[in-house]
């Protein structure tokens, strides 16, 4: 194709987002249009399987079987948005095979929230309430996003996520109208998940790179801080409401601008986290690694079976 | 309080327990993305049928007796599911092969309480038959799959199955329990079921090319608590928070 | 009760607490006899130490409380032990760098511990100096062995020194607690150990032909109580006796 | 040597150990002398180190520092036991590799005991009292055995022994007063590790082999049955001091022999678990192969810097 060509195509392509057409599979798209899906949605896929760890830490240790139950389905729901989300990377043409070699190479990321250790049952409902929240305001846009399987599977993960945020802040209840010792575990869960849950949001506006692009794709619609703002506005009544405390002393309302006022993020602990040197980094690839490498037997058996399976099938239809 | 009852009740939801705790434990990680959903799946299933149990036989207790309670806050000797159940995740082979051997077992079982005069076993029992079909076939794919994959896979599920062979014979034996409950027409007579069991077991094995265990020597003690050493690890994690925060609302 | 020194003695007493029991773990599964008896001993050194400062520190609370309660009864979040008595036993070159690793800090910090002027503290550590001398010798001897041994014994000592690295800095932090205590005379300025550590340490791992780690990123928060997910586990074991059958004497 | 000359010595070595001298390693010795000491030494070596398992299972749970202290300083005697053990089968020109690798292999035995679960606290108890009552029964003759240095091994492994047997009496006293809970769980134990340890003292002397060539060399001083008598006069009294009730219903005095008459062994469950069949048999050979096989790769390190030391200390030297 000619420079002149593609440069039509590009034209027709940003038009059709412009008017809020999906994107298809099969339909002509810019490389970098295409890389930069991939990027962004493996990262998301991977956030959901990394993401089953620190919460599949307390399924054995859940305090009854109804808390057991739902644990359950929740870290199955999050392989289920995997799954979804593997699946749309590969209309990219992507195999999961490469993407898990890019996580288990470190090259790919995913949500750095995870590289934190859940530590007591309190962290299961930090982690929905807060997590999953935060989360949600970064994905509710995405289900208009330009890219239709993408947009197609952030509708189905947005409804789970909203199911599992309140189940979150429901444990949270219980705990911070519990006894003494249960509200202390809720105001200790929060006072731990709190300000890495507003990392989530991504760095601030100064820091954040391939803004602008993405926001014209529709992979973006607001900047980190506003989507910060809103998670931050949003969550501290929630807090008030069940009487925990958010662990920020500069936190208040500014009657002014209609929003609350909240305290200096340490942004070096997001970098260093990032980076590979949070408190569980090295065990969250580890536990990935090990499982992928110690399934290889596994999978090679399926394979093996599936084409004798073939072979046989071929034979009788001869 | 119908003590015969309740224990029936027990010998049925324990192994749905403890199998299912089992299960819990390879959450996230499995071999692949679809295994690890129907693990937990299967585990979830199984906790799903123990609330109706236990949240039934509470009832029947009629004191102040939880689900909770009676799951994680009884002794070592007083879990009655059999050995089988409580062998642990060795590898994937371990993990299907132990869940094949219990779902043909489990099917066999469950078709048969759902013609229960309880009307609540039957009815628990018509619930989960859909359940454990699905889970009969997943493993019974898997043993296939394995059994019939490559050399490594067909060493590892021989292995497997050689190794948890010797606690097949006990989903055979009564209790006392059992006896009067298979009296009264409530309960099932699991000597009944064995024939069908190897059956079944020996089609999918053989068709799995695997060879069929000739031992005849088996384990037993299950169904009297006498377990073997790996469940009190399991229970200590299982009682966790019941033990270390008691009393509490969750 | 005088609370900074109840602190400070579980800020010294849990790092042996939960060193031997993870070396307790090990127990009948050693690589050689001789290396399995020398963990037991290792850990049963550790745990008779545990008494003496628990017992301590129970006399201290002035309560109720007993040495088994303070080691036994509190919550995930009331173990302050370093987050690298806690890694787990992944094979024997971890077990051995851990120890290692620990075994320095604690001899450094022991002597200066005997000069506490809390003569119950300083007659604790004069007494443990002795053992912990042997448990220093014994792994560094271990350290050279497998740094200087096989090609694989290198790599996999290696891959444990860099994996307990990051939990090395930890050792020398202060708490609150710390500094009362050092203000008073009664506890040990660990600020002050650290070039000797890493000096000790490094001369070692030199002499065992092994690269010392260059990363400057440590991991920190068990002093705080914020533990890896390992720790948790531990605990369900190390406390289950007590919890399923509270106030019973043993 | 002619057949002759071998006459005269195994003439002379006999009336050696009837006269209740010591055989030393560097001594001449009847082949089947040697073979029938590796067989038992290493037999009794190899029930230290399998008897390891079962109380190693609950270090990580003692119920009280006390009992973890305890219960430590009692398996590392067993360990310790193993350790001269084999030494004192090394004498005889057998290294602990090859007897490692009859018991891995199956072909040495153990101590069929061990192959029984501990699973409850109170069995820590009961092995110490039963299990090691037995064992002291069984070994306190083979104190004046005929080969030295298995002689002066049984002396230090006898009287630790006895220390362990107290010491686990005294569990068993201190919950046969306890709650009702701890006298349940005392019962209990007793009622599982009865049979067994009756067992211990090995089959009925109808069925027992090697019997009298072993007297004459003082392996073997009493028979079976009677010293299976000795531990049951023994330990029936104990028993009823602390309120715990012997789980034979045919167990009774009798008044004119002076000793308890006692049910009929189910020698069946014996031969089962001999011939391998045992709750934990397997479970416990693949504890023992497991760490053996796991632990290659640490004696061959040890072996290579055992090495490189030596030759640069020759090197040194030149």
């Amino acid at each position: 194709m000619s420079e002149e060509q593609i440069k039509n195509l590009e034209a027709q392509f940003e038009a059709r987002i412009a008017r809020d057409e999906k994107i298809e599979p099969k339909d002509w798209m810019p490389e970098k249009y295409r890389k930069t899906h991939i990027r962004q949605m493996s990262q998301h896929a991977h956030s959901e399987i990394v993401g089953m760890l620190p919460e599949g830490n307390w399924i054995t240790r859940a305090p009854s079987l109804r808390r057991k139950v739902a644990l359950l389905a929740k870290v199955q729901d999050e392989a289920g948005h995997g799954l979804y989300l593997y699946s749309a990377c590969e209309t990219l043409g992507v195999s999961r095979e490469e993407l898990y070699e890019q996580l288990h190479s470190g090259k790919a990321k995913y949500s750095s929230i995870f590289n934190y250790p859940t530590i007591t049952w309190a962290d299961m409902g930090a982690i929905g309430w807060l997590v999953d929240g935060a989360a949600i305001i970064n994905q509710v846009p995405l289900c208009n996003t330009s890219y239709g399987p993408y947009a197609r599977a952030m509708v189905r993960v947005c409804k789970e996520e909203s199911f599992h945020q309140r189940q979150g802040y429901e444990i949270m209840i219980k705990l911070a109208n519990g006894t003494p010792e249960q509200k202390e575990m809720a105001q200790d869960a929060l006072n731990r998940w709190w300000w890495p849950s507003l990392m989530m949001l991504g760095p601030t506006d100064a820091e954040s790179i391939h803004t602008e692009q993405s926001m014209k794709w529709k992979l973006k619609r607001k900047s980190n801080d506003d989507l910060r703002q809103q998670f931050i506005d949003q969550t501290v009544p929630q807090a008030e409401l069940i009487g925990l405390t958010i662990p920020d002393p500069d936190l208040k309302w500014n009657e002014e601008k209609g929003v609350y006022d909240f305290g200096e993020i340490n942004w070096d602990e997001f970098w260093q986290v990032v980076k590979g040197h949070g408190p569980m980094n090295k065990e969250r690839m580890k536990a990935r690694v090990d499982a992928w490498e110690e399934g290889q037997w596994v999978r090679d058996a399926a394979m093996a079976y599936a084409e004798k399976k073939r072979i046989r099938t071929e034979k009788k239809a001869v | 309080m119908n003590n015969n009852l309740y224990k029936y009740i027990l010998g049925i939801a324990d192994n749905s327990l403890i199998l299912g705790q089992r299960l819990g434990e390879l959450t996230g990680h499995g071999p692949s993305l679809e295994t690890d959903i129907a693990c937990t799946n299967m585990s979830l299933d199984l906790f799903g049928q123990v609330r109706s149990y236990f949240q039934y036989a509470a009832k029947i207790a009629g004191d102040q007796r939880t689900e909770d309670d009676i799951a994680m806050l009884r002794k070592e000797r007083e879990y009655i599911n059999v050995l089988l159940v409580e062998q642990p995740n060795r590898n994937f082979a371990y993990t299907m092969a132990r869940q094949f051997l219990f779902d043909v077992y489990h099917l066999l079982f469950l078709q048969e309480l759902q013609k229960s005069k309880d009307l609540t076993l039957a009815a628990i029992a018509n619930k989960s038959i859909k359940e454990v079909s699905y889970h009969l076939r997943f493993s019974s794919d898997w043993i296939k799959r394995l059994g019939d994959g490559t050399e490594e896979s067909k060493a590892k599920m021989q292995d497997a199955i050689d190794g948890l062979w010797t606690y097949t014979d006990e989903l055979f034996h009564q209790t006392e329990a059992d006896k009067v409950m298979v009296q009264e027409g409530i309960g099932v007579d699991v000597t009944e079921l064995k024939e069908a069991y190897y059956e079944k077991v020996n089609a999918v094995l053989e068709e799995a090319t695997l060879e069929i265990p000739e031992s005849k020597w088996f384990q037993k003690g299950g169904k009297q608590g006498i377990h073997t050493e790996h469940l009190g690890y399991l229970l200590a994690e299982l009682q966790y928070m019941q033990r270390a925060y008691p009393n509490m609302e969750w």
